[in-house]
């Protein structure tokens, strides 16, 4: 028991840790790398949401990349189209991604493994489609631009402008801290028990008297949620909406993050963005033949970390990480 | 004599595979506070009757009624709720879990009926479970990790731990050692002081020291149903089934 | 145009799509099927096909047909090997666990490409067809060639089906599809088994990237949407099963034809899009598929 | 110019087959302490840092390669000729892998890690909006070769110019006359169905028709398609003019398809260049465009009555007279566009040299000095044309070239004048606070 304890209490400890790292990094990094994490902040946010349904759930979805970009749309076409203030738009975001991924829930959920997979790529695959086909007001693969005076918040008085870069790093990573600590109560909950059992066996979930249906697609609704919370924050902190975020290289990115740093670890997310920023950063410095190296460097990883970077080392030396 | 409403009522219940009738047109009561043992050869559509009974399976035809009320196109899920509980005859206990996790996961849900999960609480019936059917010590053990006799307890724990009205138990004894036989049956006489058991089982020991009452199935169908005494005595089932002296 | 002759040319777009795709898709199919791993690097064997068959075409004199020939010969057996390597180098070692396979597939997916920018370079480049006939219909003109490929793709389908129905080798692969384990216990070397079959389903899709470059160009970014169609096509017609892909890649490739006859360009894709994935919605195991508890 | 979206980290790629073993030595060269630039620039003869944003993999890999090589050609000449205020011009290239989002990490790497005075030379349109909110936070000047209609739109912020290169706009403005008197009248359209494409479907309907034209037509293709025969038919069979335009890597598939519908017959045939740049127009399938018309930003062959500031910069950027490499006659260039590259950097120094740029803290200046410039006359430095810079819109007007296809070449028929593409507009930059 005492170590049940120890465990909780080290498990909370770590997570702080990281968040006040986090946060002395806003004052040490230097101002590239500042905005380097804000980026990956972000991403890893979107990461953390994509964890909950494949990690936790063992739903594994190539899709995501709508959700994602169902924020950024429903926060960035308000802004500049009508001009709605941004915690309304941010809003207006989550609450875009919430309802498409209602919508997808109740159609995939019908499907299982990799009929699952494939049927939420062909309905991002769609969405993707539709921000080109509503080019007149998307303008499609181009984008558009949120600009710095409508990317800001009236507060008791002061404007807090969400380019300027302290700023646009404190918002990503209260956002990321705020994901990170729910979905750390959310995996110790009760809730989250009934997740991993769900990976694990559905059907003796099923007879232990939970409607498994209902309880996938709560997740698929909360993590779509979460990816579309990260997209409008993308949206709104970069002051850049496009087409690309919807296409299917978002969707095997927010794979790739999740498997990298560890399915099913609180942490893994972040870890695994970092790790890719910094890879392609780093190697195209090296070589302009660097996707090479980033691929090589994701073999060799994934040899030696077959788990992913937390997951493995869960596996081998601290099996206490959530 | 007023009738006592059983438990559970099938009705001219049938479920075909293909061409094959694996349940046949069965009626059945079930009566309230017994142990009702299912027996009958391989393949004689015991396994796809309580699917039917726990909404695994749905039948083609008939009804089922539990307490009198028509659950016959009630989700498996619900059942559970309303009180049915099923343990599976392949062992599935999550082996990744924790054996804590394993029987939190139907405890959580009964509370959660009621409710909020409170901590407290739930971790209070977790162990009340556990030490019922002596697993306390195990708790933090994975269950993956624990004997094959460990994880057969381990799934009736779980079925307890949804305290249900009844018990569907599918061959539990199979695969375990004299010794855990033993145990197994005191353990199902305790469960049945608060709940009705169906057991479906092979070893005839076990059937003869629990059953109150004994349905015998073969092709689909119920060929007999009777007292221990009656079945042992009744030729029918002697000439199909017991093949002439094993018992 | 009128309708009908319309109708005839969508119908037969359709059918080119659909035959290079059920090659494609097939090649997929038996990854899938057998090793049951998700290779994301499997459009990236197409692409290579289809470089590859630049590169040989164009190094041979002559006759357009006799580089494309050597092409048809060399690309796949060049695209197998790679392959055949990769599995033994990276697969094998991973054990073909689901997830680090996605990963290392993606490591092979950036290896593949860069490695076709950098000696292939950026730009999109012709193959000659083998022979140059436009057969002129009263209503348009259509290639030649493109009928070509159906035939050769339902002459390579039937090849692969006879492998895997009436030979030894096909046995031991759908043993081994059936039942890991159990093959193993029979003495089936099943890790031999999955380099051949993971080199098979790449020289499938080389194949057919062999036969489409001439009807449109090599890129080294051309394998994308083949990896897309080919795991839509795979999954629509149930897992392993030949007679489903087939299916599966006609309803893609008609639909996504004939779809397009009624509706503005984009929106036919999103239409057909959207009806292929309903299919699946509601009959989720595949159309040829069992449903499995 | 823009693009398709298959680029990003997972589809990317890099640079030709040459360099790309080169650039793992010069490495270490790139990175340079923080420290050491600040100290180093008030050194005279320190270089002039320009941040080049280059499309080294993904799908404007094509076009990338050779707005490195005129990069690498016009920074030559200008270093020979004495630098920029006496100082040399160093070029600092990051892929972007043609992805709007890595864009914007490329223009903070920029400004923050490299302090480079300017970003300059991104071409895709989805790269150019992707970064510009970047360099606008950033105040770094931002010169773009990208003909994309956004900087002139007002969509874009103060320090974001184009200089070198027209827009889509004004090319569809500039060849609607010529296409209507010379080529026929009732037009269809098949274009990319996203924003450049739109560009040219809003600009070109309403240049037309006030030409006594119209448009019957408008088809819109998806840019994940590969095949594009089945579109065919809905092509009017009153067409006089089909106007193509089409990017991305199944360009070639496109122009191929439409000769093997048509064969000999079929209305005539107007494209822009971005079809086929880079791809040799004696490729087979491509024999039917015999006798069709190009619009060119500048001429890729060779012409007759080529200036002399044309065949020095052809010269310098290494063209042969068919617009291919003078290394390897397959290497076919993308000499539409490119020059935009050229004419951007000369534009950059005469900026620099007329605000007297020292360092960062000029970058103000330079903005001013940059829409200070109107007239450009016919150079060196500007081989292409004359041009006229308007500065409340940041965006440069000039000639455009229209090309027949004759025996496998590109023959300039036509070249309009500056006034042809000239659009009133409400943008106005200057007004936005530096």
């Amino acid at each position: 028991m005492t170590e049940v304890r120890s465990n909780a209490t080290r498990i909370w400890l770590l997570h702080a840790a990281v968040i006040v790292l986090l946060l002395a990094g806003n004052f040490l990094l230097p101002e590239y790398h500042r905005g380097m994490f804000s980026r990956a902040l972000v991403l890893a946010t979107y990461a953390m949401g994509y964890n909950l349904l494949f990690g936790y759930t063992g739903l594994l979805s190539l899709g995501h990349a709508m959700f994602f970009a169902a924020g950024m749309y429903g926060a960035g076409l308000p802004v500049y189209h009508l001009g709605w203030d941004v915690p309304l738009v941010f809003a207006t975001g989550i609450a875009a991604a919430g309802l498409l991924s209602l919508a997808v829930g109740v159609l995939a959920l019908r499907t299982t493994g990799v009929a699952f997979m494939i049927v939420t790529m062909m309905f991002a695959q769609i969405f993707f489609l539709a921000t080109l086909y509503f080019t007149t007001w998307t303008r499609g693969e181009e984008g558009l631009v949120l600009q710095p005076t409508t990317r800001a918040i009236e507060f008791a008085g002061n404007t807090i402008s969400l380019s300027d870069p302290s700023t646009r790093y404190l918002v990503a990573l209260t956002l990321f801290a705020i994901v990170l600590l729910v979905s750390l109560r959310l995996v110790k909950s009760s809730f989250g028990r009934t997740l991993v059992a769900i990976r694990e066996n559905e059907e003796r979930v099923r007879m232990l008297g939970y409607n498994v249906f209902a309880t996938k697609l709560l997740a698929v609704v909360f993590s779509g949620l979460v990816c579309g919370a990260a997209g409008a924050a993308y949206g709104l902190l970069f002051g850049y909406v496009g087409s690309g975020f919807a296409s299917s290289q978002y969707s095997i990115l927010a794979l790739l993050y999740v498997l990298l740093g560890g399915a099913a670890t609180t942490l893994g997310p972040l870890v695994g963005t970092l790790f890719m920023f910094y890879v392609i950063d780093y190697t195209s410095g090296l070589t302009s033949a660097y996707l090479l190296l980033v691929g090589v460097v994701l073999i060799i990883l994934i040899l030696f970390f077959p788990k992913g970077l937390l997951g493995t080392i869960r596996e081998k030396w601290l099996p206490w990480l959530p | 004599m007023a009738a006592v409403i059983p438990l559970i009522q099938t009705r001219a219940l049938t479920r075909q595979f293909g061409g094959l009738k694996a349940v046949d047109n069965v009626d059945f009561n079930l009566e309230s506070g017994k142990i009702h043992a299912i027996i009958g050869p391989n393949g004689a559509g015991k396994t796809t009757f309580v699917s039917l009974l726990s909404g695994r399976l749905l039948p083609d035809s008939g009804t089922i009624l539990f307490d009198g009320q028509d659950i016959t196109t009630m989700p498996a899920h619900k059942r559970v709720q309303v009180g049915i509980a099923y343990t599976f005859q392949i062992t599935s206990v999550f082996a990744n879990l924790s054996v804590y996790d394993n029987v939190a996961l139907p405890v959580q849900r009964r509370l959660l009926q009621r409710g909020r999960v409170d901590p407290g609480a739930l971790h209070q019936s977790v162990f009340e479970v556990l030490d019922r059917v002596g697993m306390a010590d195990h708790a933090h053990s994975k269950a993956g990790s624990l004997s094959y006799g460990h994880q057969r307890l381990l799934e009736v724990a779980m079925g307890l731990a949804l305290q249900p009205r009844l018990l569907i138990l599918d061959e539990p004894t199979q695969g375990l050692s004299d010794g855990e036989i033993d145990t197994f049956i005191e353990l199902v006489r305790e469960i049945a002081r608060d709940a009705t058991v169906l057991l479906i089982e092979h070893n005839m020991q076990v059937v003869m020291a629990l059953a109150d009452r004994i349905t015998v199935m073969n092709n689909g169908k119920i060929l007999a149903e009777g007292t221990p005494s009656e079945i042992r005595a009744n030729a029918a089932v002697q000439e199909a089934y017991l093949g002439g002296g094993d018992v | 145009m009128a309708f009908g002759p319309y109708f005839l040319l969508a119908t037969l777009e359709g059918l080119v799509t659909a035959s290079i795709l059920a090659l494609t898709a097939l090649g997929l199919s038996l990854v899938f099927g057998v090793m049951r791993v998700v290779n994301v690097a499997h459009g990236e064997f197409f692409m290579l096909g289809a470089v590859l068959a630049w590169a040989v075409s164009t190094a041979f004199a002559g006759h357009p047909a006799i580089g494309f020939s050597a092409a048809l010969l060399v690309a796949p057996l060049v695209v197998g090997g790679a392959a055949f390597l990769s599995e033994r180098l990276v697969l094998r070692r991973l054990d073909y666990n689901p997830e680090a396979t996605i990963v290392a597939t993606i490591g092979m997916l950036y290896i593949i490409q860069q490695l076709a920018l950098t000696f292939y370079g950026a730009d999109a480049r012709p193959v000659q067809a083998p022979f140059n006939v436009r057969i002129q219909l009263p209503w348009f003109g259509y290639s030649g060639y493109k009928l070509f490929v159906i035939a050769a793709a339902i002459i390579v389908m039937l090849g692969t089906w006879l492998l895997l129905t009436r030979t030894k080798i096909g046995l031991i692969m759908r043993a081994t599809q059936y039942d890991r384990e159990t093959a193993q216990a029979f003495g089936i070397p099943v890790d031999r088994v999955y380099g051949g079959v993971f080199a098979l389903g790449a020289m499938l899709a080389a194949v057919a990237a062999v036969l489409v470059v001439p009807t449109q160009q090599a890129h080294y970014l051309m394998g994308r949407d083949p990896l897309l169609l080919s795991f839509i096509v795979v999954i629509i017609g149930g897992l392993g099963s030949l007679r489903g892909t087939l299916v599966a890649a006609l309803i893609v490739g008609l639909s996504d034809g004939i779809i397009s006859v009624f509706f503005s360009p984009t929106l036919a894709k999103m239409l057909a899009t959207a009806l292929v994935a309903l299919v699946l919605v509601f009959r989720p195991q595949g159309l040829f598929g069992v449903r499995t508890r | 110019m823009s693009g398709k979206l298959n680029s990003s980290f997972l589809t990317g790629n890099a640079l030709s087959r040459r360099d790309a073993l080169k650039g793992i030595g010069a490495a270490a060269a790139m990175t340079t302490a923080p420290g050491f630039v600040r100290y180093a620039q008030s050194q005279p003869s320190t270089p002039i840092r320009i941040g080049f944003q280059a499309h080294r993999t993904g799908i404007g890999a094509a076009y990338g390669r050779w707005y490195e090589r005129t990069t690498a050609a016009a920074v030559k000449l200008i270093n020979d000729g004495g630098g920029i205020n006496g100082r040399p011009v160093e070029i600092i290239t990051e892929d972007d892998g043609t992805d709007a989002a890595r864009g914007a990490e490329v223009v903070e790497k920029f400004a923050n890690q490299h302090h480079v005075d300017i970003v300059y030379g991104t071409l895709f349109s989805h790269v150019v909006v992707g970064s510009a909110p970047a360099a606008g936070e950033l105040k770094i000047p931002y010169y773009v070769v990208s003909e994309g209609y956004h900087v002139a739109s007002g969509q874009m912020n103060r320090w974001v110019l184009q200089p070198g290169i027209t827009d889509v706009r004004a090319q569809c403005h500039a060849v609607a006359p010529w296409i209507s008197q010379n080529v026929g009248k009732k037009v269809t359209m098949i274009y990319p169905d996203y924003a450049f494409g739109h560009d040219h479907r809003d600009f070109f309907a309403p240049a037309i028709e006030a030409q006594g034209g119209e448009v019957i037509a408008k088809i819109a293709i998806p840019p994940t398609e590969t095949t594009f025969t089945r579109y065919l038919p809905q092509i009017p069979p009153q067409t006089d003019v089909i106007y193509h335009v089409m990017v991305g890597p199944a360009v070639l598939t496109f122009v191929k398809e439409l000769g093997e519908f048509y064969g000999g017959g079929g209305p005539k045939l107007f494209g822009f260049i971005d079809s086929l740049e880079a791809v040799d127009l004696r490729s087979p399938g491509l024999e039917f465009l015999e006798g069709s018309h190009f619009w060119e930003g500048m001429a890729r062959y060779r012409q007759t009555d080529a200036s002399e500031h044309e065949i020095a910069y052809r010269d310098t950027v290494g063209l042969d007279d068919n617009g291919a490499s003078v290394n390897d006659k397959r290497d076919v260039s993308t000499a539409g566009h490119m020059f935009g590259c050229w004419e951007t950097l000369h534009v950059i120094k005469q900026a620099m040299e007329a605000a007297d740029y020292k360092g960062p803290e000029d970058r103000a200046r330079l903005v001013e000095a940059t829409e200070a410039i109107s007239e450009l006359p016919e150079s060196l430095a500007h081989p292409q044309g004359d041009k006229i810079f308007d500065g409340k819109v940041h965006q440069v007007f000039g000639r455009q070239n229209i090309s027949l296809v004759e025996n496998g070449t590109l023959k300039v028929v036509h070249r309009t004048s500056i006034e042809d593409g000239r659009y009133e507009s409400d943008t106005d930059y200057t007004t936005q606070p530096l």
